[in-house]
């Protein structure tokens, strides 16, 4: 189902929040494919992907 | 071993204050605990623990009623010995008891034997058989916890009338017996006497039983009650309490005038008040207290510097793991750790049969508070582990707001009280209705009845027709 | 009612294809279903609901030998009657797959009797009695599942040589039986027939029973079962079956050479093949399978395309509730509305005494996968309510990740098969230990063994002195 994202709930999961801490990537420039855009661990896994590629990777990711 | 200076000193070893013990303990501070009477406080001694040890007793008693069906025959009926009970209760509380005892020992933890009374200066005074004992502490936790509420009126300190403090220990069953009161400890009792073989007549003074219960759990449960023969009487004020003819007899004015009841004991189960014996002092000092009960901020903490309030002391909640959470909680802010304490998601026990358990508002509540909800509900019988257990009774209840996230939860039937932590998970955890209908849910359980409260309220049960589902919502 | 031309066709109404039945409906597809057997296909007619009913007999049979401690008397043994239980147990699986009916006709759901084969170009030929329909879909879900699988060897179809379809309507209590196969299966029901009074023994063929269940976990299950008179032979290949002196005599080779066992009954549960019958057309069309069993992609869609395939006819985990997630997800990918089944979290419920249930990884697992992971436990032994309904054998395991999340999960003890939802949830809803933490659990329950097992895992349990929790870690 598709609804809005609820404005007080932390707009990424628990275990995702603290992966993203430790690679210190700001959550909010991740997009989320959760339920209601929530940040998933899959997702900041993706994000470390991108951040670890090689340069061309990146800057066309940018 | 003891010391005149501590970092962190509890008042009373209730599961607020031997929890807030051990937290300190384990945050590295040194730690004392007071308790007057015994390790446990009310909970071990004579509340939770005693109560679901008879009640285990009284269900298992219950149980052999319909184990006929079962293919099981007992040749002779059972007999029940209130003694033997008695004693396997006493035996869970011992063990319990003595564990809060090992756990003191273990993280290092003095206890003081005797009366604890606190000054606004932190001075703690032990006093035990007119001797006295006296030491300073950093911060104070109090955990004085709640003692029963017995309303003055003719006849209540009679012989035969009990509380919830001298219930434990009767001789045998009780013929029969009026429960004054009939919020949750009133109910649970009533539930456990009549299961043993006492004729119960219940005393409530509001025009409901389980009051703050919501609505369509406590009728369920108000008539499964009755079809058991417990006598449910509401909007009767007890006035006094005569003795006629080797009985008690209970005089009330009821909505349809005078009315009494008899019976070999009356319970009085009206309601508990703060135990304030020992905070004399800090009341003069100008502790700050809201009809009786200790004023405290998000923190835990009282108006009076480093002096902490926890447990049945400072709500009328009266629920052991709100006491010992908030232990948890003051005893991180007593040894610099803040935290602040979070009552959006208190789960509400209640040992009657079939069990009862909620979190979050109640249908009517969520109503009041939000224009847009969803409220639906799924019943045992449509759960496969609940048919196989024969016990179809009851249902769960899911109400949900727009975001999907769960405004409340109420589960009537088997092991609800166990149940329940998934919603209070789900609650705390911030997730919502998809996470649960994602998660697999093992079969054959009751848990996923759990999960299909949430698909009916997503309009998709799998287990009841799509026309049960809609009527229902 | 019926027509020739269906949205959804259905093979098979086990937990898988009625699911995906009702769920399809739910979508608005016009579906149809066939059965050549029974409504609830293994589950609810030979397999979770039957054992469950008998097993719920069994365990009340088995807690009476502990009633005397609680104060109730019997004053002649219990007499048990097999004929009466069996009745319990039907009247149990008629109520549920009755209840199947009853869904299948709310949800609109055509329901074809008889055996259903498949071509690749979707068309469902149903064949009874030498009668057949036909009728074409543009959706096949073939949810065929499994039956036992019985090893080819001397004396196997014998007399008195069962199987988990023959086993469940014996008219008296063996005297004594041989189990071969000490997996899920094997072993529930030698706990069911033990503590109907039958001398039991499990023969199996691995160094261990339960080769999946976590170490520990299995070891503590073993030595329990072993208490109770349960003889446990590992490492033990049967080869033959043979009668002797009216028993049945199975003969081993074991590491210590030939061994032989002697019974009045057999029970063979080595394990279960998937059911293809029905499926051999599409073999012939090229049916992608591996090792019997139909291959699927994550939409859990074959190579043929508009053919989908779940439950046991696709995998080797056997369980209900797996075929039940696939049969949602099936019908939705097989009604536009694309899905990925996710295996990540899949719980395991056993229903030995105590239960065991896990999810996730176990420790040797967790130890292969991550470097860096915290296993702790936590004893019911610990917690009151175990305490108080006399239920202390037993711990909780968790295993955890360096983000605090949870890798595994493993409980044996009381209601373990509900419990184990609240680590599922936390799980899939990639919560942390910190939200469990958080989320009150209330007192006293079971439930309350969850948390700490967590608290254990981050250093700072409760209710077990440090210097135990220190020695578990
Ligand atoms: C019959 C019954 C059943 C219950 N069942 C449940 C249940 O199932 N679940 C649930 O959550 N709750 C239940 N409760 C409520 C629960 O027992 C209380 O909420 C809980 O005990 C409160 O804990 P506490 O630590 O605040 O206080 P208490 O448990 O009351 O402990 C306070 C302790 O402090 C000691 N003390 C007080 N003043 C002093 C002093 N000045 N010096 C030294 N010592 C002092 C007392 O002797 C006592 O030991 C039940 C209560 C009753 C009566
Ligand atoms: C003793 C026992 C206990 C068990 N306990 C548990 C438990 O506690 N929890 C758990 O999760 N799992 C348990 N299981 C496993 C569980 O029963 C299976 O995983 C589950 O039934 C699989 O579901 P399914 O729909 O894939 O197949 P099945 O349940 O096997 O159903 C398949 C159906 O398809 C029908 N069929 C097959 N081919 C055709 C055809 N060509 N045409 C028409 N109809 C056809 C069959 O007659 C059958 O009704 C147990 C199994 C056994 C044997």
């Amino acid at each position: 189902t598709q609804r809005p994202p609820h404005p007080n709930r932390t707009q990424a999961t628990p275990v995702a929040r603290r992966m993203a801490r430790e690679f210190n990537i700001d959550i909010a420039t991740i997009t989320g494919s959760g339920h209601a855009g929530r940040v998933r661990t899959e997702d900041v896994q993706q994000a470390i992907a991108r951040l670890t590629a090689p340069k061309e990777t990146i800057t066309s990711n940018a | 071993m003891t010391s005149t200076h501590y970092d962190v000193a509890i008042i009373g070893a209730g599961p607020g204050g031997y929890v807030a013990a051990i937290r300190a303990a384990q945050r590295g501070a040194k730690v004392a605990i007071v308790e007057k009477q015994y390790m446990g406080g009310t909970c071990l001694n004579v509340g939770c623990i005693p109560s679901k040890a008879m009640l285990h007793i009284a269900e298992t008693l219950h149980n052999l009623s319909s184990i006929e069906e079962l293919g099981i025959t007992l040749p002779q009926p059972p007999v029940f010995n209130m003694n033997k009970a008695v004693a396997f209760k006493d035996k869970v509380v011992k063990r319990m008891t003595s564990g809060v005892s090992t756990l003191m020992k273990g993280n290092n933890v003095d206890v003081f034997d005797g009366l604890g009374s606190v000054d606004a200066s932190r001075t703690v005074t032990v006093t035990k058989d007119g001797n006295t004992q006296q030491f300073s502490a950093d911060k104070v936790i109090l955990a004085n916890g709640s003692v029963p509420f017995i309303p003055s009126m003719p006849g209540v300190d009679g012989d035969k009338v009990m509380n919830s403090d001298t219930c434990w220990n009767l001789p045998k069953t009780p013929e029969s017996l009026i429960c004054v009161g009939g919020g949750v400890i009133g109910i649970e009792l009533a539930c456990m006497f009549e299961a043993l073989g006492t004729k119960v007549t219940i005393l409530e003074m509001l025009p409901n039983v389980l009051a703050p219960v919501d609505e369509e759990v406590r009728k369920l449960l108000v008539r499964i009650m009755g079809k058991r023969g417990i006598n449910i009487v509401t909007n009767a004020k007890v006035e006094s309490i005569v003795d006629e003819n080797g009985l008690k007899k209970v005089q009330t004015t009821t909505d349809k005038g005078e009315q009494s009841f008899s019976a070999e004991y009356v319970l009085m189960a009206v309601s508990r008040r703060p135990n304030t014996s020992g905070l004399e002092q800090l009341m003069e000092q100008g502790l700050d207290t809201d009809r009786g009960r200790v004023r405290v901020n998000d923190n835990l903490e009282t108006n009076l510097p480093g002096i902490y309030a926890i447990g049945d002391l400072i709500h009328g909640a009266g629920l052991a793991h709100v006491a010992s959470m908030e232990g948890e909680i003051a005893a991180d802010n007593a040894t610099g750790h803040p935290a602040i304490m979070n009552y959006d998601v208190v789960p509400n026990p209640i040992y009657t049969f079939p069990e009862i358990a909620s979190v979050g508002l109640t249908e009517a509540a969520a109503r009041e508070k939000y224009s847009e909800i969803r409220v639906e509900r799924f019943p045992w019988s449509a759960i496969g582990k609940a048919v196989a257990i024969g016990e179809t009774e009851g249902f769960t209840k899911v109400i949900i707001g727009k975001y999907g996230e769960f405004l409340g939860a109420h589960i009537i039937g088997p092991d609800a009280t166990n149940l329940i932590t998934e919603y209070s998970l789900a609650m705390r955890g911030e997730l919502t209705v998809d996470e649960v209908e994602e998660t697999i849910h093992p079969h054959p359980t009751l848990s996923e009845g759990l999960r299909e409260a949430v698909l009916a309220a997503e309009g998709h049960p799998i287990h009841i027709p799509p026309r049960q589902a809609a009527r229902a919502r």
